[in-house]
């Protein structure tokens, strides 16, 4: 499967392409070499998919390949950081979720950039983002891994910050990188004490069990936990970070700034789930920690709640389709976290995660895109300029609304399947975690209802100019992500995809399944009540919760903490006294220094006083002083 | 007899040297200051007749007191008018000229007076003229032709100099 | 010759060191060289006495007094040809006019 | 003499051209013809280089030449290469062409201007090929005076008092560094034969271990002032913000690495044992150096400033890592000088042209410049983005083989500051795009500045020069890095030799 | 009589021939003839510099009254080098109206004082050295008062001759304590029957500080700075460079020769003094607006420099303080050429009045940097060289700390030296001083002193051959 390099080589061609000669082309040669491009990438993909998922399984598990790998860094005698390609199930996966999803927004983005300045750069980031998240599912070691890692969140910042005019846009592309990148380095200390203990980088080494992390660190401790468990909670800070969990998740809903189609592919669909594929790839290891894994169960658990309460209040859609996403990646991270071992019952968590990583892509780009066109129509992504947009846009409103129904866990759609199996797995860990996520999963199917009624029913807004259907290049991808939304639900994904390797076969537990749909089915309920008239329930209910309400809207401040602890205390506290130190305390040492040589040159002038006695008793006295000195001496 | 005479001719000129000395450097009027000086180079002349180096009293007197005297005397007449008084010396500046003194006195006294002088053997009377002609022309150890011939360079230089310096042009 | 050495010599010290007093506290010009040749004199007694007390069997000391009071009148009158020079410039030969250029 | 001196007489070949020149299209011929000889030399050099480590010469330094100079003093120029001083010679000449480009248009006197600048090459290309002591020392402070001038007559701002803090502190550090090499050379044998070759006194290794107490300190600070080592990093700030463009360049790109360099060559390599002894205290100091720094370019305002506490930042990492003695680090260390060089001699040569167009170093009345000269803002951003380390440009491979090369070291003391000296990736990532942010992105800020005009063709020459070294050493660093690290083991192996 | 005697002193001879030439030539040439007297005493005193470049003797004579070497060789022509930069300097000057009718004198005098120094360095007893001494001195006052008629001419005349007859008293004083302690005066006697007694060290410390005067360390270094304000340029060029370099050299023979066995005594007292003069001379120039007496402090920092070489007391040491002042000679007589062509065309000396000199004098501006960065010690310029041969040799001999304070001194006078620079290259000022057209004569000696200061450092023979003759000091 050597073909699979131009997997990786072709985008970025594209990029440098795009991005050096780009500004010379037309919009229309840079877009299509782009969206050519990619389709040509996602053809591969499927062609290596279909090769890799077919080949024989060796011992009951599809073997893992290497078709390609060079050594590109070598540090010590034996780590070096190399760079390959690795397949196995979950990299296999994750390609054709990556190339499907951006091989749907690029011809999505056709049309809905249409006539955008800077139409080539767009094209040009976004072959660096596919070939960045490219390279980051297809590592072979965990440095190849941080350095696609870094990469893909570079090409984010550049795309948030696409509109660089906007300062909005700027902050917020400044923001996405700052805050990640601090997690960054958390996963950096992570690799490095990681690749400290087990000496070395690679990933087959590390999941395969030839060398142990709890093994080699057997006996050492720091603030009393052991080295293992910070080296992987280390790591998954890397991975909190960029799949934005709390606290670590305030980027996200700013990241919204950039253009729809960049929010759907990186912001929903790719690159936050890098997150749950990086633990998903060091499950073996993870596995053998397991006060990480609790440590991942509660963040993932306490952020879905989160995301899922602040999402029910949000007013700006794409912010409640971002918050929707932190929600839902949470989910995926409590699947995992769940997950108790490699093999048999305790190993569904695993592959619930990365089912409903594949299940979520597809739905929530269909979100996202479906909000890009009515974004583009209405010019606003304001709840408020919206409202009985079915009646314009109904190819829109459909494949919205199968996304809706998707999320919400309703039956037959893809949601369904793999929420379902998310349940079942925390359900399997403690019942507790199974009604936490019930629950957050009802506010879920509330919180995209009010959305879809606020955006398709209600009251209709005033329109400047009356909102219509988007062109062909856009409601194509919504079709076919729609498509995909309703039948990936009956992929057996089991078959492919598990902790183990080991073939499973999916079958949903009625009881879980049965109380989940009620809950989703009361929370829609409610939600049209609520929402599908104009009326003053919701105000009402607002007001009888004032409080919470305001500190939901608010996103319970959180923002303005880290506001604070930036611009209060790093900024106020740390570098301006730093600065301040370094001019008036090092640097003016240095002055001083020279100051008391030029004062004491002007104290001593009166030394040479011009007359000719004084100079003649400094003179003997000098030559007095020399003299008793040796007397007193000998 | 003879050496209380000596000691007696001794402690006079000595005593003519210090009080002198100090008149000269003391005094306001600055022809007598030049006269205390003679005085001084006069008696320094007696301590070397006493030593019996003649030939150097006889120089002495002949350059110095008058030679060097005289030179004064006119530089004295040429650039103050008679009688006149110098200003009365700032204590500050006495003070300093004291302690310089004092404590240059004390320190060379102190090493002179506490040095241990092996004197090798009496010293035998006159130095006879032949000696000294020989030496001051001898071209061997303890000769001095050469000092001689380069004193005699220096010389001609001061009086270049001092011509240069002293005529109107 | 019964006389002590030392006494000599601290005779010459004291002519030595009235001499430095004089250079340092007089204002007149010719009386600081007045006050000069007594340090120059008495530099040639100890001369002369180290070489008669000490080492009589060498006439050093005896010539290098020689020369000195040589170079003693030669120094001397070249610095009364710039006092000349001086009082024929400022019509006087205070030191006290003589700081103009100083720190 | 062998080919090696050609480093120096090309310079010198066009300083006479230069005096002959007559007018300002001689002058910038003899400029541009004489820096791309050097860059060709100093590739040829780098190809033989590694032609002769292929063909099994294993010796610590190629191409050694030796004549005597001063017989009588024992003093001799002494020159040869090894990997590092290969490295560091391509880098000059890089810097160098760009900075040529940079300064096509220098104005008044370009001849001085060229004039001197050579002078400054002579010294720090002299620096690289010595192995001398002597001749080190030397070219070393030939590259230090004409800073004075460069700064003083073409600077900008408060420029004579930022020349003369430069010049006094770095001459302030060569006088500890002087004491240092007679310290050295008079004890470098213990059979008599005083040698200055550093080779020679390495063999010999007869320092002794009190001697070492102090001749190390004294080397090392004395290097490290010019390393930008805290606390006698302050010329820095001041020197950069006021120095021409091409001087910025030259001088944080190429000059700042001698300190580095003479801080493993002579202190560390020729004093192991000290090293082990002492460098507890320079890791404190170079630590402090990396996030000090990088706090301080958090709040300033001229953007000239934040470079220049972003060199010493990075810089301070450079030491820092030399600090770690192992030959990991030691290679990240060198490999952080290119990095550091190649990007803060791009960062220095696009705010020379920005402030060129602007008039104006304040972030705070800039802004929206990527719509008005698109080229030099994406090549800022792209300088900007190697100064935090994105993969594939060149300061995320010194970056991180100097992180892992620290973290080999497993007690509390290293890994503290390893994690210490780590954070500096986020704080640097804070200050670069808080600069991009407000440089280039937004709003323009001064109406004035829409009819300013992009880069022209020599700039561009300038920036690409630049940028594509700096790609090319962050996309295929490994055998770069190979090379360093064959040359840094022989010097890490020997300190190791003590613990 | 053998006369055979003054055949040693070949040097000296040629020397007294050269200036009774002019003597006569002066005396009965006539006033139209006398135009060329510059030329001709530039060419004889070149014709006798060469005489020297013949095989040096080595030996005694007159009873070990006189002595040479080739070490001792090798200072005179240093020294005869110099000189002749300075006459050649001086032609221009010595032409102006006021001072042309002593133009005579001047080089009489000049030659007279280089004759003393010859003697001094070439006495083998403290006689004859005495008498070098004065001749190398007293000549030097009626040359500063040359320029009679103006204030500064003979105020520094007058300070010069009383401090000079001062400490040649004290001088005196103390080379009779060391005959009374002694008995000799004889150099080899006294090495040989040297005894460390109180008495000898007192006579010791003030026969230096005679010394001190000489060469101007701190603290009998005050008359240094006035005298060479007031003093024509040309004199005071002479004084900074020739008169401090003979009297370092005797310094360090003398010592070394005659006092070597005490060097315990002497060594820390030195030590002492380098630290004094260095320091005190650097904080004094750093404010100094007039360019000569601004040289004059840095004359005196120099010699702490040049000290550094007397207290190694070694042949490295001997070598590098004749190199040293080698080059010192051309450094310093670079910048008071420049000075010189600039106070003759302009009358200005004072720092400020050099303000954007570079705009219009290109090459004086560029001379006086080269000359100022060879002080400071900064290479490719021989000054480098110099100083850290003269920072090797301490070092040899253990003077670590010294040496560090003296670098650490180099700072200070790195600062004021680019103080310089600073105005001519970088200051702007509105009254410029307009372009100065110089004599030939003065163009020919900077571009020598400039070509010395570049080539002195980087070909070795030169030092090589010093070192080489040092070692029969």
């Amino acid at each position: 499967m050597e073909y699979s390099l131009i997997i990786l080589l072709l985008p970025m061609l594209l990029f440098f392409v795009l991005g050096i000669g780009g500004h010379k082309m037309s919009h229309r040669t840079a877009g299509l070499l782009g969206t050519g491009g990619l389709f040509v990438i996602t053809a591969l993909s499927y062609a290596v998919a279909a090769q890799y998922f077919t080949q024989p399984r060796v011992e009951g598990i599809y073997p893992t390949l290497i078709p390609f790998h060079i050594e590109w860094l070598r540090f010590t005698e034996w780590l070096h950081i190399d760079l390959g390609i690795l397949l196995d199930p979950i990299s296999v996966m994750m390609l054709v979720v990556i190339t499907t999803v951006s091989c749907m927004v690029h011809l999505y983005s056709f049309g809905y950039m249409h006539g955008e300045m800077g139409f080539q750069r767009y094209y040009a980031f976004l072959s660096l983002f596919t070939f960045s998240m490219l390279g980051l599912v297809v590592a072979t070691n965990i440095f190849q891994m941080y350095i696609f890692w870094e990469l893909v969140g570079v090409s984010s910042y550049l795309l948030i910050g696409f509109y660089y005019t906007k300062p909005a846009a700027v902050s917020a592309s400044k923001k996405a990188f700052i805050v990640t990148r601090f997690a960054d380095l958390g996963f950096l200390l992570g690799i490095l004490l990681l690749s400290y203990y087990t000496k070395t980088f690679d990933f087959a080494v590390l999941t395969s069990g030839e060398v142990s992390l709890a093994a080699t660190t057997a006996g050492k401790t720091f603030l009393g936990i052991s080295v293992a468990s910070w080296a992987m909670a280390l790591v998954f800070m890397g991975g909190a970070g960029k799949s934005a969990m709390f606290p670590l998740h305030i980027w996200l809903p700013d990241a919204m700034e950039g253009p729809t189609p960049v929010s759907a592919l990186i912001h929903a669909a790719t690159m936050v789930v890098a997150g749950v594929y990086l633990v998903a790839r060091l499950f073996p290891i993870y596995v053998t920690t397991p006060e990480v894994l609790t440590m991942i169960t509660v963040i993932g658990a306490v952020t879905a709640l989160y995301a899922a309460v602040v999402a029910c209040v949000q007013t700006d859609i794409k912010r409640v389709l971002a918050f929707s996403t932190i929600s839902q990646i949470a989910f995926m991270m409590v699947a995992l976290g769940v997950t108790t071992e490699m093999q048999g019952h305790g190993a569904l968590g695993y592959m619930a995660s990365m089912f409903h990583l594949f299940t979520h892509a597809m739905f929530k780009a269909l979100l996202f895109l479906g909000a890009g066109a009515i974004i583009h129509s209405v010019h606003s992504n304001e709840m408020s300029a919206m409202g009985g947009l079915r009646k314009y846009m109904p190819f829109t409103h459909i494949t919205f609304l199968i996304a809706c129904l998707a999320i919400s866990g309703i039956p037959p759609f893809s949601g369904f399947f793999s929420k379902d199996e998310i349940l079942a797995a925390a359900f399997e860990k403690s019942a507790f975690w199974g009604i936490w996520l019930s629950l957050v999963a009802g506010l879920t199917a509330f919180y995209m209802f009010r959305l879809y009624y606020n955006i398709f029913w209600g009251e209709e807004a005033h329109h400047e100019h009356t909102p219509h259907e988007a062109p062909k290049t856009m409601t194509i991808p919504l079709m076919f992500l729609a498509a995909v939304t309703c039948v990936a639900g009956f992929i057996p994904f089991g078959h492919f995809v598990t902790a183990g390797g080991y073939s499973y076969d999916i079958h949903l537990d009625w009881t879980v399944a049965s109380v989940s749909i009620v809950i989703a089915l009361a929370a829609i309920v409610l939600a049209t009540w609520l929402y599908m008239r104009p009326n003053d329930k919701p105000a009402r209910m607002a007001d009888s919760m004032r409080r919470l309400h305001t500190w939901a809207y608010h996103r319970f401040y959180l923002d303005e903490v880290y506001m604070f602890v930036t611009h209060k205390i790093i900024f106020r506290r740390i570098c301006e006294p730093i600065a301040w130190f370094d001019r008036h305390v090092v640097d003016a040492t240095m002055n001083l220094m020279a100051a008391l040589t030029q004062s004491a040159s002007y104290r001593i002038r009166t030394l040479q006083s011009g007359r000719l006695q004084a100079y003649a008793t400094v003179f003997l006295l000098g030559a007095l002083f020399i003299a008793f000195v040796l007397l007193c001496v000998w | 007899m003879e050496q209380i005479a000596n000691h007696i001719i001794f402690f006079l000129l000595s005593a003519v040297i210090v009080v002198c000395s100090i008149m000269a450097v003391t005094s306001r009027r600055i022809l007598r200051a030049a006269t205390y000086l003679l005085f001084v180079l006069f008696a320094t002349a007696g301590f070397y007749f006493q030593l019996d180096y003649h030939f150097l009293g006889a120089v002495q007197i002949t350059i110095y007191a008058g030679g060097i005297v005289v030179l004064f005397v006119f530089a004295i007449l040429l650039t103050s008018k008679l009688g006149e008084k110098s200003d009365r010396i700032s204590s500050t500046k006495r003070a300093w000229g004291l302690a310089a003194a004092l404590l240059g006195a004390l320190i060379c006294g102190y090493t002179l007076c506490t040095h241990d002088f092996f004197p090798q053997f009496a010293a035998d009377g006159e130095v006879d003229m032949k000696t000294l002609g020989h030496a001051l022309m001898g071209m061997d150890k303890y000769q001095y032709l050469l000092p001689f011939e380069a004193v005699s360079i220096l010389l001609l230089a001061c009086i270049i100099g001092g011509i240069m310096i002293a005529r109107k042009r | 010759m019964e006389i002590p050495m030392i006494y000599y010599v601290v005779v010459s010290t004291v002519m030595f060191f009235a001499g430095v007093y004089g250079f340092v506290t007089r204002k007149n010009l010719l009386a600081i060289l007045i006050s000069l040749e007594l340090m120059l004199n008495a530099v040639d007694i100890n001369f002369v006495v180290f070489n008669r007390y000490l080492f009589p069997q060498q006439l050093e000391g005896f010539f290098f007094t020689l020369f000195a009071v040589a170079i003693a009148a030669a120094e001397t009158a070249i610095a009364i040809a710039i006092i000349i020079n001086i009082y024929r410039n400022i019509r006087n030969i205070k030191v006290d006019d003589l700081d103009k250029m100083k720190y | 003499m062998n080919f090696l001196s050609l480093f120096v007489l090309i310079p010198l070949l066009m300083m006479g051209g230069l005096a002959l020149a007559r007018n300002m299209k001689q002058i910038r011929a003899v400029a541009a013809v004489g820096s791309s000889l050097q860059l060709l030399l100093a590739a040829v050099v780098m190809v033989l280089f590694l032609q002769e480590r292929a063909a099994g010469n294993t010796a610590e330094m190629l191409f050694i030449a030796d004549t005597v100079w001063y017989a009588p003093l024992n003093i001799h120029y002494t020159v040869g290469i090894d990997g590092v001083s290969a490295a560091m010679l391509l880098l000059s000449a890089i810097v160098v062409f760009a900075g040529v480009f940079a300064s096509w248009k220098i104005d008044p006197l370009p001849r001085e201007f060229f004039l001197w600048l050579i002078l400054l090459l002579i010294g720090v290309f002299g620096f690289f090929i010595s192995i001398n002591l002597f001749t080190m020392f030397m070219f070393y402070e030939i590259a230090l005076i004409p800073m004075y001038l460069l700064i003083g007559v073409w600077g900008s701002g408060n420029k004579t008092y930022s020349a003369m803090k430069l010049t006094l502190m770095l001459m302030g550090g060569s006088a500890l560094l002087l004491i240092g090499i007679l310290g050295i050379y008079f004890h470098s044998a213990a059979d008599g034969n005083l040698t200055m070759n550093i080779l020679e006194i390495a063999r010999n290794n007869a320092i002794p271990h009190e001697a070492q107490y102090y001749l190390f300190p004294l080397t090392f600070v004395g290097f490290g002032v010019l390393g930008a080592m805290f606390p006698f990093h302050t010329w820095s700030p001041d020197g950069h913000a006021s120095a021409p463009t091409a001087v910025s360049m030259l001088h944080a790109g190429v000059l700042m690495k001698l300190g580095g360099y003479g801080c493993f060559r002579v202190a560390m390599f020729l004093m192991p044992w000290a090293a082990t002894q002492l460098s507890w205290i320079f890791l404190i100091l170079t630590g402090i150096s990396v996030v000090y720094g990088a706090f301080s370019a958090c709040v300033q305002k001229d953007l000239k400033y934040i470079n220049a506490y972003s060199s010493v930042s990075h810089c301070g990492l450079v030491l820092f890592a030399l600090l770690m003695w192992n030959t990991t680090a030691m290679t990240g260390a060198v490999l952080q000088m290119l990095s550091h060089g190649l990007m803060t001699a791009l960062f220095f040569a696009l705010i020379g042209m920005i402030y060129g167009r602007t008039h104006t170093r304040d972030i705070r009345e800039m802004g929206g410049l990527m719509k008005i000269m698109p080229f030099l803002s994406v090549c800022y951003v792209i300088a900007g983005l190697a100064s935090l380390g994105l993969p594939g440009l060149s300061g995320f491979v010194a970056e991180m083989t100097v992180f892992v090369g620290s973290f080999q070291w497993s007690d509390t003391f290293h890994r503290v500051f390893t994690i210490i000296a780590c954070t500096s990736i986020v704080i640097t990532a804070v200050y670069i795009l808080r600069v991009v942010g407000k440089l280039l992105y937004g709003a323009v800020q001064d109406e004035h500045h829409r009819s300013l005009t992009d880069a022209v063709w020599f700039e561009r020459l300038s920036a690409i020069t630049l940028i594509v070294a700096v790609a090319a050493i962050g996309m295929a660093p490994g055998w770069i890095s190979r090379l360093i690290g064959d040359s840094m083991s022989v010097i890490s192996e020997r300190i190791l030799q003590y613990i | 009589m053998d006369f055979s005697n003054f055949l040693w002193m070949r040097d000296e001879l040629t020397l007294l021939a050269v200036i009774l030439i002019l003597f006569l030539y002066d005396v009965f040439g006539t006033e139209k003839s006398r135009r060329f007297f510059s030329a001709t005493a530039c060419t004889l005193l070149a014709v006798q510099t060469a005489l020297l470049f013949l095989p040096a003797l080595a030996g005694e004579a007159f009873g070990g009254m006189y002595r040479t070497s080739p070490a001792v060789n090798t200072v005179k022509i240093v020294l005869n080098a110099g000189t002749l930069l300075v006459l050649i300097q001086a032609t221009a000057w010595i032409r102006r109206a006021d001072v042309v009718i002593r133009r005579g004198e001047f080089y009489i005098l000049t030659l007279m004082t280089l004759l003393g120094m010859y003697l001094m360095i070439s006495s083998g007893n403290f006689l004859l050295f005495f008498i070098g001494l004065e001749t190398a001195s007293l000549p030097l006052t009626a040359l500063i008062a040359i320029e009679k008629y103006h204030h500064d001419s003979y105020e520094s005349a007058a300070k010069y001759v009383f401090i000079a007859l001062f400490s040649s008293s004290l001088m005196l004083m103390g080379l009779s304590f060391i005959y009374g302690a002694v008995g000799t005066l004889y150099f080899s006697d006294i090495a040989a029957r040297l005894a460390g007694t109180p008495l000898l060290y007192v006579g010791l410390v003030f026969f230096m500080a005679g010394m001190g005067f000489k060469i101007s360390i701190v603290p009998f270094h005050l008359w240094t700075a006035d005298v060479y304000q007031g003093a024509p340029t040309s004199i005071t060029a002479y004084l900074s460079v020739i008169s401090k370099g003979a009297a370092a050299a005797a310094l360090m023979l003398i010592l070394f020769k005659v006092f070597a066995p005490v060097a315990v005594v002497w060594q820390p007292v030195l030590w002492g003094l380098i630290v004094v003069t260095i320091t005190v001379g650097n904080l004094f120039a750093v404010r100094q607006k007039n360019l000569k007496r601004f040289m004059a402090f840095s004359s005196i920092s120099q010699a702490g420099y040049i000290l550094l070489g007397v207290i190694a007391g070694s042949a490295t040491g001997m070598a590098s303080l004749i190199y040293y002042v080698l080059v010192y000679i051309f450094s310093n007589l670079a910048v008071f050429g420049v000075i010189s062509v600039i106070e003759n065309a302009t009358g200005k000396v004072c720092m400020d009045d050099y303000n954007g000199l570079y705009r219009t004098n290109p090459k004086l501006s560029v001379a006086m940097m080269l000359a100022l960065f060879s002080l400071a010690g900064i290479p490719p310029f021989a000054g480098f060289f110099s100083k850290f041969f003269i920072f090797y040799a301490a070092v040899q001999e253990g003077f670590y700390v010294l040496v560090f304070i003296a670098l650490l001194n180099t700072i200070i006078s790195l600062y004021y030296y680019l103080l310089v620079v600073k105005a001519m290259f970088i200051r702007q000022d509105d009254c410029l001083i307009p372009a100065v057209q110089s004599d030939g004569a003065s163009r020919f000696c900077i571009a020598l002193c400039v070509a010395g200061i570049v080539v002195i450092g980087l070909l070795s023979c030169i030092y090589t051959a010093i070192s080489g003759v040092s070692f029969g000091m």
